[in-house]
């Protein structure tokens, strides 16, 4: 299988460390039999895999990564009461409706990133990638200031995953 | 003493392949050389005959089949000799014959080869002294026979004929069997020497009437008698030279001659002489009178014979020693006259192009000498003195006087004989006066004149027989007669006369009234034709035909009733079937319930079971909206799995959720192809029929899982789960019953994958298919093809996925998951890249061969189990042993682990080369093909 | 097992419990299909995260080292989640499946549907 | 609750059956996987129920009988395929015989199949 | 304690089960079924977890796991099924 | 030869898995040679084994070195061995008629058929029942796929109805041994046997219905009436060398019959003494007569050939009712006898199809068949054996079993069907035979064959005659050799019906005991 793009042994240098984690989480152990078998699986998969993998841009703020991630979290948990208090409540005083964001962010990855943490935090839903991959279509459970929800979505994660990403 | 016995049919049996290799030779050669078989026999037969003649009988028996008590055993007594020079003596002059009969452009050599093997089976028959052997030559009779009538197969009546000679002697030939089966049951032994010793045996048997009704089944449709006689007339289709065989000598003297050979046995009872004689006299008369009508030469000779059977019959009927002896003595004469009468026909059909005695007259002028020669055989038919028919004629007339079984009726049988021989007498002098004389020819197709010289010579020696035998009856045939009689009678022979001249008494009065009836009734026979044209004629042919095409079209329309190629039928009538099979018992079950203690209910599992049960139902009542129904599905098979969790089956739960997303996968790309919405085409009626039947499964096999879940139950089970970890070296019992006790079942479970993924591939190739460019509802397809969100998370989850099931394979031995459950969390995997990214995308990125992946998963596995073999071990015998390795610590290796990886690779091949491929299929042509139905 | 451990694990247990529940709820209550997409995708996904936590402390302490493989059905289901909304909108929008009648901007939906930009003036994600 | 278990046997075992009787293939595939599923479970119950009593050693005090399930196993496995072969032959059939009808035409009329061949 | 919390949690997921049931039987739209099956999904999820915890046994997080990734791959294998009718093309 | 008793199923698994890898991959040369190679193999390795477990016993294989009861078990007995050598004489002359080019016409012809004969092989030499399921899943598979070979509409009608019926038998196949193993907790059918003998009570009844069901499961491979329906066009519609190799499969439905039934609800079952018999023998009577209607109204030979197919399998049926040691011998010699002659006719019945042009074998007035010395002769011969007319093997079968079953309450029953399905043979077969070769538009001799057809007529390819020449070689040996081969059918059937060979001697001395000794 041709390796695109990347190092011979290394193609998904990211890959290979998730792998890496995620086998000794899998495992619930760092005994050595296992970190071994882990390196190995953690190479070979990649190895393997590299000519089904597009190329994606390269993390570079990888701390800048792990805050995203972290606040991410912590909106997902915040927000979800809100929902929660909305789902319970009255249903005639929902205000649903779609928006649209122009997308800076323009690689396929950072848009799925977007999509996905729009997605996840409570209220709003990723309906749609426009076709030119420009626009996000987003339905919003609780619209109330339209814009100044595109705002917070393009202040609060697209920008962060621009600058995580680099395009 | 008698060791060359079985040599007469044998060198009868080899030349029937003379002909065959010699048919390319000259015609000359050819018939001389498929001679010589038969004139060995025939030499053997008469080398015989001074054993025979000083009253012995020869034995050969040779070990065959005894299971079934069969064993080769020939004997030949006076009965068999005599009726072994016959068949070889004619059978040799039909040889001659047929050589000049038969034109250059047919084959002779298949003929001869017919006719050779037909005298093997005659030999057969009268040589065997065991009863299976005799039948096995009675069909065999029966099948020879066929291939002669049937010669000219190219024209109808001759297939029709054959078939229908086929027919009824086969049928009774199966007759036979079952009464000399029984015969076998009831004497103990199918030796014929035991049998014909135990006569009274048989007749105070309780079982006698049906022995007695099934074998003169078999003998009377092979001789022709009446209600089977209508064959015989048919057979006429084949080759002159065939009828001159089989109707005067052979086949229909096989009847005559079973009921000669079992006249010890069944005869002297009075079921025996009102079946036979009664048999006898009908066809007899029926016989005579019918020939008279005849216009067709062979058709006249075909009814004279049904009729001298019916005479000889008669005669064996009547149950007296005199009136066998006159039955035997009859069989050589009619054989005579009846063979030589066939061959000059022949000669007239051969010269002159007819067989119709309405176009043949006065032949007299252009072949005289041939015109003698069968004046001469037909006088002997009609039974005018100093030719041998006479002489058994007149020993006829006077058993019929002395017999008085009939009782007051008794003096009708002379009567009605001496009307059969008026009869006789009138259609005699009609073959004489209406083909030699009687005008000139009418529009003959060929100018008539003297055949070649030696085709005369059969006819010549046959009439010189007739003439012999008639004047110096004592000379020619005294001794055969006589030892022939003896054997058919297994007793003391009367004394007879064989002179032909018994002074003025009753039997030649009675001759003397038959000839001039007979020729008064020649001479006034038109009224009598006038008479009978004015019943329709019937053609046996045609009544026999419309019989069968009849029973064929029944046999048809009871089969398509039942055979209505309805699946729902035969799924139904199974079900049924079923259903019956187990309620039956299940009746019987005094309680349900067993002993075992039943677990406790709870919330959790009621939600399970409500779920499931609206999942199955909800499955059931939506199925016409395919999707949804599909749905539904997902969430019983989503319980299922919950349920094997609940219920201590990890791997059974693991495997079962794989299974299940596979499942609907691929029911999901069929749909693709298969209509959306089934329709309404079940009638209420069906609907409550099929309610009410898989109901009642559902209820019987409910009750049976309760039945046994509340029964305890010991089990091979611990045997298992002590040995597991010492023995199979893993602490996961059910995989290490898989890949370990019962790896077989395993490899054979991966065979039927990979054989079922072939199978598919094979199905899908050269598939024409359907593809809507639309859903149900008219809607087109979406334009996205590949979902971006889709498409990059797909790609992402990729190797965790592969992690994953690496993780599941390695753990299996000792942990739920293992080879089965990894191959396919990979295939998901890689088939949700297919989805993702589409064919096109996919498949140059990764190159893998799932045909060579399955071959190499089950060959890996095999050869796992193979390795056993290097230290001396069954198949299968698993290994295993544990390592200690620096800083790694310590690790597994087993060959059970091999095995898994084999099943691994089979489950990923199967799955991808059913599930690409199937998407592959509209990769080239999507919205191409429209819908039609 | 110590008190607060079984406090914590609980608290956690009824958490996930109770978004489980409301995320269903939200299924079966919510008016239209788009807004139903909003509460299983979330609310069921933190609530799955609770049940997880709680099952981490719990055999983390049973079997006296840390468990934490449940982390990675966690990571599954965030990853997923939103593909599977994404995708169901998707079906909901191809099927033009109509939105709740007050719902704003529906003329986007419109255009989502076809994947195209939304109309000139209304480009109002533009800075 | 072996009641309960042994109802929902039943009721699965029903559904299929009733589908299998169908007219058209898809129908009959569904039957057929729900019987499948009614199979398994029976197969399974063979060995009785058993709480958490997973047949790995260690893991349990008492354990279920791993034999049955090792079977079911086997017989999933083996129906997987079996409804694999099914599902792709009905799709060939539609593809063949330009219908989805189990017999592959329509319920015949009755007169319409009277042609005799003669010989 | 925990019995009684895991016995009031199971409760709330049966609840749950039966409203995604509920959801899934009366749609109105396929769409609203799929998106009933994959909520389904993940209570079920939770249900094994939930017994997980409550035998104490280690051995059904495998299950769990594999409900997420395959419920994932079956929804959106409906998905695509409904958007574009050939899921593989 | 150790390993003797399971070389007949590693060899076709083997070769069907090397079939799928280069080199022989996509090579149809090669994998003919190579299956004629195997092929051949393992009919010397069939005769082989048939010889020692004549001469030395019964071969017992214990799979992965797990003694019985607990592991798989294969055993070889007189009766297991002699059909797996029936097999291999069938399924050589199968692919030899393959190999004239028939194997071309779909794919993966020669894997799938090792596979099939691994199934078959599979079921006949396994001694545990649920292995036996399995077998009985490779050979229905792979005759699935086998059935669609070659392509067309007919095809993948009926192969719809057969997947289907069988998939129905095989779901009430587990159902049946869920209850078995239910009730007596074991799957090797020696241990079963002992252990259903000591059946009382509750667990009795269920078993019972455990044993009934898999007599239906039998009975559906075997078309035991009323599961017989699907056979007649299934076996029609199968390409030649397909339908051929299919004529033993109602007899796997048989032997598994007479297996289970005599084996585990034989005479010494106790409460479940032959439970089956009262079924059995009135639906095999009942076959018997629907077969011989069948053959009555056949409209093409092939149809005729399926319909003899059912036939036979009603007469066996009637003969494993008897559960007798001599109607067992009577049965296992007919048996070889009609599966090899059926597959001949089979055979023949596509070489006049192809000769005849669009009536292809239709009893209907048609052009006349290219050669038609040599294949009527053919067709002559089969039809000899297959009515059980002399010299032929059909009718030593068939008298054996008339005798076999003689003196009995239902001997009236039982011969009138088994000699009036031989007289509707002899019609249906004479009728056959002169239509086909001789109702003919114009006479063969001048007939000629036009040089422009668009569908020409090709002659019978070497390999073709050779295999029908293979199959209907037998019948005048079993006929020749007849006291040898009723000897050997005898004793093989004497020992099934022999407890302590069938039984107690493939178990351990005391049941239950660890006798595990490997590693
Ligand atoms: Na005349
Ligand atoms: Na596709």
């Amino acid at each position: 299988m041709a390796t695109p793009t990347g190092f011979k042994f290394f193609p998904m240098p990211i890959h290979s460390v998730l792998l890496f984690v995620v086998w000794l989480l899998m495992n619930n152990t760092l005994a050595a039999g296992h970190i071994f078998l882990a390196l190995i699986l953690s190479i070979t998969i990649p190895w393997l895999l590299a000519g089904l993998q597009s190329a994606h841009p390269p993390i570079r703020k990888p701390w800048l990564a792990v805050r995203y991630s972290l606040m991410v979290i912590m909106d997902i948990v915040t927000a979800n009461f809100e929902v929660a208090l909305k789902v319970i409540g009255p249903m005639a005083k929902l205000q649903p409706g779609f928006i649209a964001v122009y997308l800076d962010i323009s690689s396929d990855l950072g848009i799925t990133l977007l999509a996905s943490t729009v997605s996840l935090t409570p209220g709003t839903v990723s309906a749609e990638v426009s076709e030119d991959k420009k626009w996000l279509y987003i339905h919003a459970l609780h619209l109330e200031n339209e814009q100044a929800l595109i705002d917070s979505i393009k202040q609060r994660y697209e920008k962060p995953l621009l600058e995580i990403l680099g395009c | 003493m008698s060791e060359y016995l079985f040599w007469i049919p044998l060198l009868t049996l080899l030349g029937t392949f003379v002909p065959l290799l010699t048919e390319k030779l000259n015609r000359n050669l050819c018939a001389l050389l498929t001679s010589i078989a038969p004139a060995l026999a025939l030499l053997l037969v008469l080398q015989s005959a001074e054993a025979v003649f000083h009253s012995e009988s020869l034995r050969q028996t040779m070990g065959w089949i005894p299971v079934m008590g069969l064993e080769l055993a020939f004997r030949l007594d006076g009965l068999s000799l005599l009726f072994s020079i016959l068949i070889i003596g004619i059978g040799l002059l039909v040889i001659l014959y047929a050589r000049y009969y038969l034109s250059e452009q047919e084959s002779i050599g298949r003929f001869y080869a017919y006719l050779i093997l037909f005298m093997t089976a005659m030999l057969g028959i009268v040589l065997s002294n065991n009863l299976i052997q005799l039948w096995m030559f009675w069909e065999l009779t029966s099948v020879s026979s066929f291939l002669l009538i049937s010669f000219w197969g190219h024209k109808s009546e001759a297939r029709k004929g054959a078939r229908m000679a086929l027919t009824v002697t086969g049928a009774g030939g199966l007759a036979l069997l079952a009464g000399l089966l029984l015969i076998g049951d009831i004497v103990g032994s199918y030796n014929l020497d035991l049998v014909l010793g135990s006569g009274d045996l048989l007749r105070e048997h309780s079982l006698y009437p049906v022995v007695l009704a099934l074998v003169l089944l078999g003998a009377f449709t092979k001789s022709a008698q009446f209600p089977f006689h209508f064959w015989l007339p048919h057979a006429m289709a084949a080759p002159t030279p065939v009828s001159a065989y089989l109707h005067s000598a052979t086949m229909v003297k096989a009847g005559i001659f079973l009921l000669v050979r079992f006249f010890p046995v069944l005869s002297g009872t009075e079921l025996w002489f009102l079946t036979v004689s009664l048999t006898g006299l009908t066809t007899l008369l029926l016989g005579a009178y019918i020939a008279l009508f005849k216009h067709d030469l062979k058709g006249l000779l075909a009814y004279s014979t049904i009729s001298h059977l019916g005479l000889i019959t008669l005669l064996l009927g009547m149950d007296s020693p005199l009136a066998t002896v006159a039955a035997i003595f009859h069989i050589i004469n009619h054989a005579i006259f009846k063979a030589s009468l066939f061959m000059a026909t022949g000669i007239i059909d051969h010269e002159s192009g007819t067989r119709d005695m309405r176009q043949l007259n006065g032949l007299w002028k252009y072949m005289p000498y041939t015109a003698t020669l069968a004046m001469v055989a037909a006088a002997s038919m009609a039974g005018v003195p100093l030719l041998n028919g006479f002489l058994s004629k007149e020993m006829f007339f006077t058993e019929t006087l002395y017999q008085g079984s009939l009782g007051s009726l008794s003096w009708m049988i002379p009567v009605l004989a001496t009307l059969g021989a008026v009869f006789s007498v009138a259609y005699s002098t009609r073959f004489i006066h209406d083909v030699f004389f009687n005008g000139e020819p009418i529009n003959l197709p060929k100018t008539p004149h003297e055949p070649p010289r030696y085709m005369k010579v059969p006819v010549e020696i046959l009439v010189a027989l007739c003439l012999l035998v008639g004047m110096m009856p004592n000379f020619i045939v005294g001794d055969l007669l006589y030892f022939a009689s003896a054997a058919a009678l297994q007793a003391e022979v009367p004394s007879y006369s064989l002179s032909i001249w018994h002074g003025f008494n009753f039997p030649l009065m009675m001759s003397f009234l038959a000839m001039l009836g007979g020729l008064t009734l020649y001479y006034n026979r038109h009224v009598l034709f006038r008479f009978q044209s004015q019943f329709p004629d019937m053609d046996a042919k045609l009544v026999f035909e419309a019989l069968i095409q009849r029973l064929v079209r029944h046999a048809q329309r009871t089969v398509e009733l039942f055979e209505n190629h309805s699946l729902q039928r035969y799924s139904y009538l199974m079900l049924f079937f079923a259903t019956i099979l187990m309620a039956g018992p299940l009746l019987d079950l005094s309680a349900t319930a067993g002993l075992r203690p039943e677990l406790p209910i709870d919330a959790i599992s009621i939600t399970g079971a409500i779920l499931l049960t609206v999942g199955a139902l909800v499955t059931v009542i939506w199925h016409h909206q395919r999707m949804a129904a599909l749905l539904a599905l997902s969430i019983v098979g989503l319980i299922v799995s919950l349920i094997f969790a609940r219920y201590s089956a990890p791997d059974l739960a693991l495997t079962q959720l794989s299974v299940e997303v596979v499942t609907v996968i691929l029911l999901m790309l069929a749909l693709f192809f298969l209509p959306q919405k089934t329709p309404e085409d079940s009638s209420p009626r069906r609907i409550i029929r099929d309610l009410a039947l898989s109901s009642m499964i559902g209820g019987v096999i409910g009750t049976i899982c309760y039945a046994l879940l509340t029964r305890p139950l010991s089990t091979i089970s611990d045997y298992f789960l002590l040995h597991s970890k010492t023995g199979g070296g893993g602490t996961n019992v059910v995989n290490v019953i898989l890949v370990d006790f019962r790896g077989f079942d395993t490899l054979g479970e991966i065979t039927v994958l990979g054989i079922a993924a072939l199978g598919i591939f094979k199905l899908i190739s050269r598939m024409r298919l359907y593809m809507p460019v639309s859903d149900e509802t008219g809607r087109l397809w979406a334009n996205d093809r590949h979902p971006l969100l889709l498409s990059v998370i797909s790609q992402s989850l990729l190797p965790l996925a592969l992690l994953v099931s690496v993780y599941i394979f390695l753990r299996g031995h000792n942990m739920p998951g293992g080879g089965f459950i990894a191959g396919l969390i990979t295939s998901v995997a890689i088939i949700q890249q297919y989805i993702a990214h589409g064919v096109e995308w996919v498949k140059p990125r990764m190159k893998l061969n799932y045909q060579w992946l399955i071959g190499s998963g089950i060959l890996i596995a095999t050869l796992t189990g193979l390795g056993s073999w290097l230290f001396d071990r069954p198949f299968l015998t698993s290994w295993f042993d544990h390592f200690h390795l620096p800083i790694l610590g310590e690790f597994e290796l087993a060959s059970a682990m091999l095995f898994d990886l084999g099943v691994y690779l089979t489950v990923i091949g199967a799955t991808l080369l059913i599930l690409a491929n199937l998407g592959k299929l509209t990769t080239v042509h999507r919205a191409t093909d429209m819908e039609q139905e | 097992m110590p008190f607060w451990l079984e406090l914590i694990v609980s608290v956690f247990l009824l958490v996930g419990g109770v978004f489980l529940l409301v995320g269903s709820i939200g299924l079966a209550r919510l008016p239209d299909i788009y807004t139903r997409l909003h509460a299983p995708t979330k609310a069921t996904t933190l609530g799955l995260a609770g049940l997880l936590i709680a099952s981490m402390l719990l055999f983390s302490w049973q079997n006296s080292t840390l468990s934490i493989h449940e982390l990675l059905i966690a990571l599954f289901l965030f990853i997923t989640a939103p593909v599977s909304a994404n995708m169901i909108a998707k079906t909901a929008l191809h099927h033009r499946l109509p939105a709740l009648e007050r719902t704003q901007n529906q003329d986007l939906a419109a255009a989502a549907r076809e994947r195209l930009t939304p109309d000139a003036p209304k480009k109002k994600g533009k800075k | 609750m072996e009641a309960l278990y042994a109802f929902c046997v039943g009721i699965m075992t029903t559904c299929g059956v009733y589908l299998l009787l169908r007219a058209r293939t898809f129908a009959v595939v569904l039957g057929l996987t729900l019987l499948s599923y009614a199979v398994n479970l029976f197969l399974f119950a063979s060995g009785r129920l058993k709480l958490n009593g997973a047949a790995v050693l260690g893991q349990s005090e008492q354990y279920a009988d791993p034999l049955p399930q090792a079977l079911v196993l086997t017989a999933i496995v083996i129906g997987f395929a079996m409804t694999a072969f099914l599902v792709i032959l009905a799709m060939r059939a539609r593809a063949d015989l330009g219908n989805d009808h189990v017999d592959g035409r329509f319920p015949e009329t009755p007169n319409n199949n009277n042609k005799q061949e003669k010989n | 304690m925990l019995d009684k919390v895991i016995l009031i949690v199971s409760f709330m997921i049966c609840v749950a089960l039966f409203l995604n049931l509920w959801r899934l039987l009366i749609g109105p739209s396929v769409s609203d079924r799929i998106l009933a099956l994959d909520t389904l999904y993940i209570n079920s999820i939770a249900l094994i977890l939930l017994y997980g915890i409550y035998s104490g046994g280690n051995l059904y997080f495998e299950a769990a796991l594999l409900i997420a990734m395959l419920g994932f791959v079956s929804t959106s294998a409906l998905c695509k099924y409904i958007l574009r009718g050939d899921i593989i093309e | 030869m150790a390993h003797l008793p399971i070389l007949p199923l590693l060899l076709p698994l083997l070769m069907g898995a090397l079939l799928l890898l280069p080199p022989l991959a996509n090579n149809i040369k090669r994998q003919r040679v190579a299956t004629l190679v195997t092929m051949f193999v393992l009919l010397a390795l069939s005769v082989k084994l048939l010889l020692t477990t004549h001469d030395t016993g019964t071969q017992m294989y214990v799979l992965g070195n797990w003694h019985p009861p607990f592991g798989i078990v294969l055993v070889a007995d007189q009766l297991s061995s002699l059909l797996v050598l029936l097999t291999a004489v069938l399924a050589f002359a199968a692919l030899l008629y393959a190999c004239a080019g028939s194997d071309q016409t779909g794919m993966y012809f020669h894997p799938l058929f090792m596979f099939q004969v691994l199934g078959i092989n599979g079921a006949f030499l396994t001694g545990d029942i649920f292995n036996l399921f399995v077998f009985f899943e490779v050979l229905l598979i792979a005759s699935y796929a086998l059935l669609v070979h070659g392509g067309g509409k007919q095809k993948t009608q009926s192969a719809l109805h057969y997947v289907i019926l069988n998939l129905i038998g095989s779901s009430l196949f587990l159902f049946g041994l869920g209850i078995l193993y239910g009730t007596v907790g074991t799957l090797n059918i020696a241990d079963m046997a002992v252990k259903i003998a000591q059946l009382h009570g509750g667990e009795a009844i269920l078993a019972k219905i455990g044993g009934l069901l898999l007599m239906l499961v039998f009975g559906l491979k075997a078309a035991l009436l009323p599961l017989h329906f699907w056979l007649p066009r299934t076996y029609a519609s199968a390409s030649a060398p397909v339908a051929a190799l299919f004529a033993i499969m109602t007899k796997v439905g048989i032997y598994s019959l007479l297996r289970v039934h005599t084996v585990i609800f034989g005479d010494h079952a106790g409460d479940l003494a032959n439970i089956a018999q009262p079924w059995l023998w009135p639906l095999a009577v009942l076959t018997v007569s629907a077969g011989t209607l069948g053959l009555l109204a056949s409209r093409s030979l092939r149809l005729l050939a399926a319909n003899l197919v059912v036939v036979s399998a009603g007469t066996l049926l009637i003969a494993v009712a008897l559960q007798t040691a001599e109607a067992t011998g009577a049965a296992l010699y007919y048996l070889i006898h009609s599966t090899l002659a059926a597959g001949a006719l089979f055979l023949l019945a596509d070489l006049i199809s192809i000769q005849r042009g669009k009536a292809e074998d239709r009893f209907v007035k048609a052009r006349s068949v290219l050669q038609p010395k040599l294949l009527g002769s053919f067709f002559f011969i089969s039809a000899l054996a297959l009515i059980g007319l002399p010299p032929l093997s059909g009718f030593v079968g068939k008298v054996m079993l008339l005798q076999a079953t003689a003196g009995q309450t239902t001997t009236l029953w039982v011969w009138t069907v088994l000699l009036g399905s031989g007289l509707s043979a002899l019609i249906a077969l004479s009728r056959a035979g002169t239509t086909l070769f001789w109702r003919t538009n114009y006479p063969p001799a001048h007939y000629q064959l036009k040089p422009n057809q668009s569908n020409p007529v090709t002659a019978a390819h070497p390999l073709q005659i050779a295999a029908i020449v293979w199959l209907l070689l037998a019948s005048p040996l079993l006929v020749v050799f007849g006291g040898d081969m009723t000897a050997l059918t005898a004793s093989a059937a004497q020992q099934l019906h022999d407890i302590d060979q069938s039984v107690y001697g493939l178990l351990p001395p005391v049941s239950g005991s660890p006798a595990q000794g490997a590693q």
